[in-house]
């Protein structure tokens, strides 16, 4: 009954939170009901017995997705009093019936899937009874990494490939813009970096080994890295340049590119295509991702190409 | 598990706002609050679809669904890098008003 | 109901009453300097009361001293957080209601 | 062997693309060489194959489906690596031209390229649902990158437009993956026919996925946005948009179709996939002939084009395969050439406002004659490789006496006739309004050729279309006899 309420609580909030978010009065309001959206589907996600996707909505989904509307919202007000010119919302007659339409429509298929009368999924049977063979507790690791490899790699290059998209579309200014402009210096902000940045890389170099036998991994540890980027970028201790150096690059690039590499590896020994050689692998693997993720996170945070010592660094 | 068929209605209901959200926004930054969220609603449809294996949830569409949430975020990072230079060039954020007819 | 559980009871019901009373300052006080004051006082405490019921619940050292650490994390950012806005809104904001509505 | 040249085939372009981010120096344009050309040669490998074997599949990582994912080639997958090989080697010649690999604008645009371009390789590879469902993202965000690469408003606009609705199709799309493996408890293509029944979820799942897959490739009314993304693309960009990228989707719709839904009754869908098919070319090819920009007339023909591939569902016939999958090959090949050609004649005259191009003939001989050549593969006039697809057409209507259908593929061939025509006759027929400015910027022959080499290719299919259609035929869908 208790965990009924909270499951209530849990869906009300989600629903009103969504549509403040797309219907609040400012944008700024909106932004920030979007982050707590996130923040309460990690919840939801923790409800249904999903630990992993709920760390990953909770440091990717809300905090890092935040992030990176606040700084758009911030380039949007640059250099203008007002907030920015956010029109009227469409007025559209037929708004109202499509959406209800289609959520009902929804719900309709979710509520049949959910209640038809299935076999377990023969993949997941598969995957579970395949996990005894290797030495890896949590089985959603071993799905990204070892049976649906190809997946996680080509999502890597799906980041990679949206940070040089933007960068490809970021203006004149592209490097140097203001989300770099630190706050002013106070003797409270250095401590508090002393003891956060130290305390997220440990967090995230946990996640990082636990994501083996419990919930985490390389995403959800990258992102919590790149959280840790952001506070130094917000302070002033890193700073966005137009163009990165060999150090970041060659982090942009590990994940991807050791994974590939060591991916074609088993060719040559007459094995397939991705069949990691060991357990080490998957570690090596899953460290240069993480670097990568966060590396990449970081830099579309501060618009730039590479990043360097900041004003206050 | 009855309150997953709960979560199912309440992803039912925020695919619907999504897309009220997409269809009567005009700043294209709440053009993707609208399909983050309808984005989210599918995703728990995606873990409620296939069913528990000996009790414990199966892990494939988990793992498919934080696939899904990394190519959201960085869609949606794409997404606001583009609104940003529209806007730098236009000074609108909104797809709205004038046409597309510029000589290539 | 053996007596930890009524003392967990207690601490955890202590906690959120100092939440919902740091919640209704956020909501009616009128400017920034007094929500900040409602806001962080309570909350630390209530974080602490919430932290500290949970503690005695499970009494096993690794997860007391975690609680410990998230309750001394969480003081850490509500005092620097609490610190930068009030210095932000006393160096640039007037400190009338209205304007600090606006802000916030 | 053959492992290890389809994995190059994926992989050496992903790598270059990592190398030219890492070494953006001088280095550039040597990494996108050794990225592209070895392509060729390494598709001679995975070619033998399929002619000896029929179908290859390749387990990923050891682990057959359903635990794993599976890569697998058939002649299908075959004709679609050759047609992104060829036409990615040859729009490069181009676009080393308009975007330098020492320029900044070249190190923008040549990563997206590559990864586009192994993006492709790998969706026509892979026989996994989430994994064509991650592969279409990375093709939807490297294509919308390289549309607004140029960062003119029209374009950046086109992308956004573009971006919002992709993201929404590959939404309604995922939602039909996650319920197809609630029901079959695979993920694998092939084997969702041999574990459902076609009750209404799994149609349902069907339908959700084909929306998707239908508003990704631009078929009417779901088209809106394509003309102004492949209108103010950059000139290689509109070539391998129209050319590859709307039909990569049209490509997992047929994948679908006739082998995920294998057995299923779906007639009265058919019938609406051709009706919409049939608008498509009426209007597509209507709203051509209004176009006043050269470049939103090709990509209105386009829109059009779209429609003939439609048509494989109504009819589906052995024949109406071979030549759907003809149209595809040599709609490819004329649309690349045209746009490109299009490309380089906005580029020297500065506009391609149709009023303004009367006489560019005597200026761009080479790229107004590849412009032509293009449109008679698009016509079908013989001996060029639109005519074989298009007779194809009407033998597989006639054989099934589909009169409809055939008088549509006939009249589509006269509706494009006048808009191409109406082209050229404004660029040709006006001796006296001689073009007298000097061109704005010189284009270099070799931008031309490219554009050349790919419409005579378009014509050369008429001629070399025996082994293609061979090829097709052994790898027919089940259920379709030749």
């Amino acid at each position: 009954m208790t965990l009924f309420l909270l499951d209530g609580l849990i869906v009300v909030g989600l629903v009103t939170l969504a549509y403040q978010a797309v219907s609040s009065r400012s944008l700024f309001r909106g932004i920030i009901h979007f982050v707590v959206f996130g923040l309460t589907m990690a919840l939801a996600w923790a409800r249904v017995g999903a630990p992993d996707l709920a760390m990953a909505e909770a440091a990717i989904g809300a905090g890092l997705t935040g992030a990176l509307m606040l700084v758009a919202y911030r380039r949007l007000v640059e250099g203008r009093s007002d907030s920015p010119a956010d029109p009227a919302p469409a007025q559209s007659r037929l708004a109202l019936p499509i959406a209800i339409g289609s959520g009902l429509l929804v719900g309709v298929i979710g509520l049949s899937a959910l209640f038809s009368e299935v076999e377990p999924a023969q993949a997941g049977q598969a995957v579970l009874s395949e996990l005894q063979q290797v030495d890896l507790g949590n089985p959603i690791t071993a799905v990204l990494l070892l049976y649906r490899g190809l997946d996680t790699l080509l999502e890597v290059a799906v980041l990679l490939t949206a940070f040089l998209a933007a960068r490809a579309v970021a203006g004149a200014d592209g490097g140097e813009g203001s989300a770099t402009t630190p706050a002013p210096e106070t003797p409270m902000v250095g401590a508090l970096l002393a003891v956060v940045i130290p305390l997220t890389v440990l967090v995230a170099i946990h996640l990082l080994r636990a994501g083996s036998y419990e919930p985490g991994g390389a995403f959800q540890g990258g992102a919590v890295l790149a959280g840790a980027g952001v506070l130094l970028i917000l302070s002033g201790r890193i700073a966005a340049t137009p163009v990165a150096g060999p150090l970041i690059r060659m982090g942009l690039l590990a994940g991807l590119v050791s994974f590939m590499l060591i991916g074609l590896v088993p060719l040559l020994k007459g094995s397939p295509l991705l069949a990691l050689p060991g357990l080490w692998a998957v570690y090596f693997i899953e460290t240069a991702m993480m670097l990568s993720i966060a590396i990449t996170l970081i830099l579309l945070f501060a618009g730039g190409g590479g990043l360097k010592r900041g004003r206050n660094g | 598990m009855d309150s997953l068929g709960l979560y199912v209605l309440a992803a039912a209901v925020l695919f619907g706002v999504g897309v009220y959200g997409l269809i009567v926004a005009e700043h294209l930054m709440r053009k993707l609050f609208a399909i983050n969220i309808m984005g989210n609603a599918i995703f728990i449809l995606l873990v409620a679809a296939s069913g528990p294996i000996q009790g414990s949830p199966d892990p494939v569409p988990q793992a498919l669904v934080l696939t899904g949430i990394v190519i959201a975020v960085s869609a949606t990072a794409f997404a606001l890098a583009l609104m940003v230079r529209l806007y730098q060039e236009t000074g609108q954020a909104t797809l709205s008003s004038r046409d597309d007819g510029d000589d290539g | 109901m053996t007596l930890t559980d009524d003392v967990t009871l207690a601490l955890l019901l202590a906690g959120c009453g100092f939440y919902l009373a740091g919640t209704v300052g956020l909501l009616r006080f009128p400017d920034v300097f007094c929500r900040l004051h409602a806001l962080t006082k309570a909350d630390n405490l209530g974080l602490f009361l919430v932290c500290s019921g949970l503690a005695v619940h499970s009494g096993e050292a690794r997860v007391v001293s975690l609680l410990l650490l998230i309750w001394l994390v969480g003081l850490l950012a509500a005092t620097v957080s609490a610190h930068l806005i009030a210095r932000h809104a006393h160096q640039h904001l007037a400190t009338s209601p209205e304007d600090s509505n606006e802000q916030r | 062997m053959t492992a290890s040249a389809l994995a190059l085939i994926v992989f050496l372009p992903l790598l270059a693309a990592c190398a030219t981010v890492a070494f953006p120096g001088r280095w550039v344009g040597l990494i996108v060489r050794t990225g592209l050309l070895p392509l060729p040669l390494l598709m001679l490998v995975p070619t033998a194959a399929v002619l000896d074997q029929n179908v290859v599949h390749l387990a990923l990582a050891g682990h057959a489906s359903p635990l794993g994912i599976e890569w697998r080639l058939d002649s299908l997958s075959l004709l679609m690596l050759w047609l992104n090989v060829g036409i990615t080697v040859l729009i490069s010649l181009h676009a080393g031209f308009t975007f330098r690999p020492d320029s900044d604008r070249g190190r923008r645009f040549w990563p997206l390229w590559l990864i586009l371009f192994a993006s492709m390789n790998a969706l026509v590879l892979s026989a996994d649902l989430f994994n064509l469902y991650v592969t279409l993202e990375l093709v939807t965000l490297a294509a919308i990158g390289l549309i607004a690469v140029e960062s003119k408003p029209a374009a950046l606009r086109a992308g956004m437009r573009y971006l919002l609705l992709a993201l929404m199709a590959s939404l309604l799309y995922l939602l039909g993956v996650g319920l197809i493996y609630g029901q079959a408890g695979t993920l694998d293509l092939y084997l969702i026919a041999e574990q459902i029944e076609p009750g209404w979820l799994p149609v349902t799942a069907l339908t959700l996925m084909i929306v998707g897959l239908l508003i990704k490739s631009a078929v009417f009314p779901l088209h809106a946005w394509l003309p102004a993304a492949h209108g103010n693309a950059p000139g290689p960009v509109s070539a391998i948009l129209s050319a590859m990228v709307v039909k990569v989707s049209i490509y997992m719709i047929w994948r679908l179709w006739f082998w995920g839904a294998a057995g299923w009754d779906l007639t009265t869908a058919a019938n609406l996939m051709g009706l919409l098919g049939a608008a498509a070319i009426v209007y597509g090819s209507l709203a051509a002939l209004v176009q006043d920009r050269l470049k939103m007339i090709v990509a209105y023909s386009t829109v059009a084009q779209l429609g003939y591939l439609m048509l494989l569902f109504p009819l589906a016939s052995a024949l109406a395969f071979q030549a759907a999958s003809y149209h595809l090959l040599s709609h490819g090949l004329a649309k690349a050439a045209m746009f490109l050609a299009a490309a380089n004649i906005l580029n020297s005259v500065g506009t391609d406002r149709l009023q303004r191009l009367a006489g560019v003939d005597q200026r761009l001989p080479l790229d107004v004659f590849a412009l032509a050549l293009g449109g008679v593969s698009i016509l079908g006039l013989p001996p060029s490789g639109g005519f074989v697809a298009k007779w194809l057409f009407l033998e597989a209507a006639w054989q099934q006496q589909a009169w409809g259908w055939l008088i549509l593929v006939a009249g589509g061939g006269l509706l494009a006739a006048a808009y191409l025509f109406r082209v050229l006759g404004v660029i040709c027929l006006h001796p006296r309004k001689r073009l007298d400015k000097r061109p704005r910027r010189e284009n270099p022959d070799l931008a031309s050729v490219a554009a050349l080499i790919l419409a005579v290719g378009a014509i050369a299919a008429g001629f070399f279309s025996a082994p293609v259609l061979d090829l097709v035929s052994a790898g027919l869908p089940p259920g379709m006899t030749p």
